[in-house]
């Protein structure tokens, strides 16, 4: 018998399978599928203090062994997800889940921790820093190792659960920003979050997103998520919830081998809902074959 | 909703770049006409949306065009293949709204739906009466199936080649619209819109999902933000805004 | 009858379809297969001033459609470069090429330039600064602006040939070092060189490749490729050669409407040794059915 | 080189996970015994190296393990499938260098190219002798293809089961070890080097092209860097560097 546990800030999660956030909603659709409750933890809809309608259609492009997204951020706001979507959550899911939370200034952050913190069910709280910072001139937070310390000290300061700082993969120097939240007082990472991209429809001589560029998330993504996942974890003490390209038990194994305690989930939840159950039913077996006793004992093995 | 495997009973060029695919398989869970199927393909990463044209208990009938590397990969499908599908997407139309006797606009490749709904209508006993707007001759499709409907479709073209000249609005001009089901590229949705009483309208979006998670295809609507892929990809004309 | 001319700093290319620098060696095992006068130009093989033996075996790593590799710049240096491997390619290939050069300090660059500044059939220097720089902590030059400008300058004053600075993706703002390189004196860019990727063997518990990351490279980087070369092209008025995952003709249309001037063909080339035969066949085709006739027509329309 | 299409006639389990699989289509270009082709297969980027066994004008046969997803699907393949394949690649075993009775060595998968050699060199009137070693019975292959030529093997395994025991150097401690040709991993081909006088030896390494343009698989001898895609697979013992 393998164990699948591993731990996480004091969370103890009976696998490390978590689907990523905005791509598994509040889990409704996905409830109508199979038992959430199989599932390490759920990352909910990134949340903003208010609704955001998210930006115009298309939204959506293909690419190869991937797609890009310019959701938005679309959400119902901070107080119609704690009165509404959580509840429903808590029905449909019976164990810790992860709050991520965005923004486009420190308060917007601060504002929707205070609240998530109050939430019996937030277990972790984790902090989308991929968004444009509108006091400064628009650049993600997430690009700047300042400001990302300021957004990880905020937010810290407000809530007594674990905050995990979600990391922007566009930038030149990932372990410089992990380095930074981990001395804000970061509990921990999580990363990636979308390789900025774009395609143009050649035929129409526009951008396939009404928003030009978008979000590229998918198995191209997955090397460069595997790198980066290492330089951070051996840059920094805190855990790490390595994503970006998983779809496989494999790919998990990989990602956690680079330096990841837990991992999430995206993209394939789209194109394939059963993505989650079928890497939690394969891993034993995998981890049988591998000579993996303990999950937790190939946390970055790689040196 | 569902995961499952229909297998590729037929496929037909019934016009140039425009084919039929029988399917068969377990399609006891479709409800409504103008839900749609999305379709993996080996070799593309998002799956295909295609509405379903018309099913019973054990098979069902798509209709597409090759617009692009997807669909001419499915065009290319042999028969005997399985095809991961999830189906039943969509909320499909609600045939109860229209009277016995609605007015059905199809435009194009939008008309394999249209035709579902009026099967499905015969089915009840009502006795739709059905527009359908194609650019030319070469485009016209189902004008068959509907007959043995027991349908004759008004067709219009662009350029007169089959039917009356014009657009479906045109020969919508003198029937009554009171009560209008479409389905059809944007710019005719939007003229049907115009000059209907009320009605049922279905859209397209680019999706990932299909099935509601990933918010790709929303679009706000006076009720609120609605999912094309799960609150439509029927709206209802009240709370449609352009 | 199409137009798929395209003019780079003074050259005119007969289309605008480069094999990229380190895909295509000096063109001998390509002359083989096909006549390589039919290509737009060559960029071949990066050269430093001494020979380089490159990194430990393995690598190569697979990834979902592309590769990581590790080569590490292996090259027989500059001198054996010119006297035996340009005189060779001068045989099998007609029109200028492009002389891709790299170093790890500022001087290396320089060297290089001016060697290649006296070899005739060399069109344009093509400036990799993806390359660490020895005498800065390792840090890559083209992740610095003040670094690419430095190297910028440096080619610049020893060459009267078009110099192209090659920019590295594995940064936080492709704008930034592409403003830098023209203020400097850049004639022109290419990008993107590879991004910074890893790969894992999970049964081995070892890095794929033996120098543990490498570059990615491939139709996975695309939407990468291509929303760095617009950006670069909304920052600049010098020409740019776009490049990263370029496998087919609708790929390079794809590229110039996003700003390309010329593209170039990296690991296309190597899983399918006619990649660009191929794509050339095809690119008068896919004009007209796009309505394109002089391809320069569509070199950044998108706005 | 060339890049075509070779047809798949049959794909057989010789050993569990060991497939041998016979393709017609050209082969008149293959000049040497060892030389390989590199497969492309629908879903992997790069293209999977694998040694020629043997070869005719009009058809070749290559014998895999499955070691990983490429090969999974390659082994499942079905006849009458067209594969894509660059071939022939690699300079192969020079037969002339080692007299008329050489001493041939193959270690597991290794044995497929060595069949190869010995098969061209019985056709040039030669009489190799061979050992092939392998870790148990279970992997044991090609020793009736052996015995077709007029050959009896020396066979090997690790445990004992089948043939002596032991690794192939045990198994040559007693034999002329003059001139050898070695296909195997690379701790064996090490082996064999420290026990022979001269010999060729072949060598594996991940690949990108396969065909010499990109320096992935490049190594240092003592006559300067090699290609072992393009200058190999085979080096000559007296420039192998370890
Ligand atoms: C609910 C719904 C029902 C549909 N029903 C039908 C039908 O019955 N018959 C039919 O011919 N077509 C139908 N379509 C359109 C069909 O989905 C597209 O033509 C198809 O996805 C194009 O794929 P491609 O690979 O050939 O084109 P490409 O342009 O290469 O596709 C690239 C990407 O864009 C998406 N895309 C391109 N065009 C559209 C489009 N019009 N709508 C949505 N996504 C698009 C593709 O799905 C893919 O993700 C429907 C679309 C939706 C949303
Ligand atoms: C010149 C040459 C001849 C070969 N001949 C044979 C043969 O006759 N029979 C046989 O069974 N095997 C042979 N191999 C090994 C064979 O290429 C690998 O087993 C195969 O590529 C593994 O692919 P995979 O997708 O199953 O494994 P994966 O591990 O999933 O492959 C991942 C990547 O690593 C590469 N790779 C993995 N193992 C090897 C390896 N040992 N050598 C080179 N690349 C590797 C793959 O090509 C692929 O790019 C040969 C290799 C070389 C270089
Ligand atoms: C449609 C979509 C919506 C997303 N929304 C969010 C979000 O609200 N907050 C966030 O932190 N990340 C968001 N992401 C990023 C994912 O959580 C994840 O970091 C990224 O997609 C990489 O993982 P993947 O390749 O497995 O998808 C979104 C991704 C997708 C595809
Ligand atoms: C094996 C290999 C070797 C490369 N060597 C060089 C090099 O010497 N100099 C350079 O500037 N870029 C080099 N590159 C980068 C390519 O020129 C190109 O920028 C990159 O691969 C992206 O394009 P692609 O996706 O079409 O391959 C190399 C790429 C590969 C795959
Ligand atoms: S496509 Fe995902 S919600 Fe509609
Ligand atoms: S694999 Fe490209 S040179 Fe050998």
């Amino acid at each position: 018998m393998v164990n699948t546990q591993v731990h996480l800030c004091g969370l103890t999660l009976d696998n490390p399978v978590i689907p990523a956030s905005g791509t598994f909603g509040y889990g409704r659709e996905f409830a109508e599928l199979y038992d959430l409750d199989i599932l390490g933890s759920i990352s909910f809809k990134g949340t903003t203090p208010e609704e955001r309608g998210g930006n115009p259609l298309p939204r959506i492009a293909e690419c190869p062994q991937g797609m890009l997204n310019s959701v938005g951020l679309q959400n119902p706001g901070l107080e119609e997800v704690c009165t509404r979507e959580l509840k429903e959550l808590a029905k449909i899911y019976h164990k810790p889940v992860i709050a991520n939370i965005s923004g486009f200034s420190v308060e917007d952050y601060v504002t929707c921790a205070r609240a998530m913190d109050r939430e019996e069910q937030v277990g972790i709280i984790e902090v989308n820093i991929s968004c444009p910072n509108v006091h400064n001139g628009g650049m993600a937070f997430g690009t700047d190792p300042a400001s990302a310390a300021e957004v990880t000290k905020a937010v810290r300061r407000v809530t007594d659960k674990p905050v995990f700082m979600k990391l922007s993969p566009n930038v030149t120097d990932i372990a410089e920003i992990a380095r930074a939240c981990e001395a804000a007082g970061a509990d921990g990472l999580s990363l990636i979050n979308t390789l900025l991209g774009m395609r143009i429809d050649i035929q129409r001589r526009q951008p396939v997103l009404a928003n030009k560029m978008g979000g590229y998330s998918g198995p191209a993504i997955f090397p460069v998520a595997v790198r980066m996942v290492y330089q951070a974890a051996r840059a920094v003490r805190i855990p790490i919830i390595g994503m970006g390209g998983i779809s496989t038990a494999e790919d998990v194994i990989e990602m956690m081998m680079a330096g990841a305690t837990a991992v999430q989930v995206g993209a394939a939840n789209l194109v394939d809902p059963f993505a989650c159950p079928n890497i939690i039913e394969t891993l034993p077996t995998l981890m049988e074959k591998l000579n993996i006793r303990n999950l937790e004992e190939i946390i970055g093995v790689i040196e | 909703m569902k995961q499952q495997y229909l297998t590729v009973r037929s496929v037909t060029e019934i016009q140039k770049n425009i084919y039929k695919m029988k399917l068969s398989g377990n399609c006891t869970e479709i409800s409504a006409p103008g839900q749609f199927i999305n379709i993996r393909l080996a070799g593309f990463y998002l799956r295909r949306p295609i509405s379903i044209a018309s099913w019973d208990a054990a098979s069902l009938t798509i209709v597409f065009r090759t617009v692009g590397a997807g669909t001419e990969a499915l065009s290319r499908v042999e028969p005997g293949t399985s095809l991961d599908v999830l189906m039943p997407l969509g909320n499909g139309f609600d045939l109860t709204k229209g009277g016995s006797s609605p007015l059905l606009i199809g435009g194009g490749i939008g008309l394999p739906p249209v035709y579902g709904l009026a099967r499905a209508m015969v089915q009840e006993g009502m006795t739709p009466r059905v527009i359908a707007g194609f650019n030319t001759k070469n485009d016209v499709i189902l004008t068959k199936d509907f007959n043995f409907l027991g349908i004759e479709p008004v067709i219009t073209t662009m350029d007169g080649s089959e039917g009356l000249r014009g657009t479906v609005t045109d020969a919508a001009a003198n029937a009554d619209t009171g009560y209008v089901y479409a389905c059809g590229p944007e710019p005719m949705l939007k003229a049907v819109y115009d000059i209907c009483g009320d009605g049922q309208f279905s859209f397209e979006a680019r999706m990932a999902c299909g099935f509601g998670a990933c918010m790709g295809c929303s679009c706000k609507t006076k009720y609120g933000y609605k999912r094309i892929c799960k609150d439509g990809p029927v709206l209802q004309k009240e709370e449609i805004i352009w």
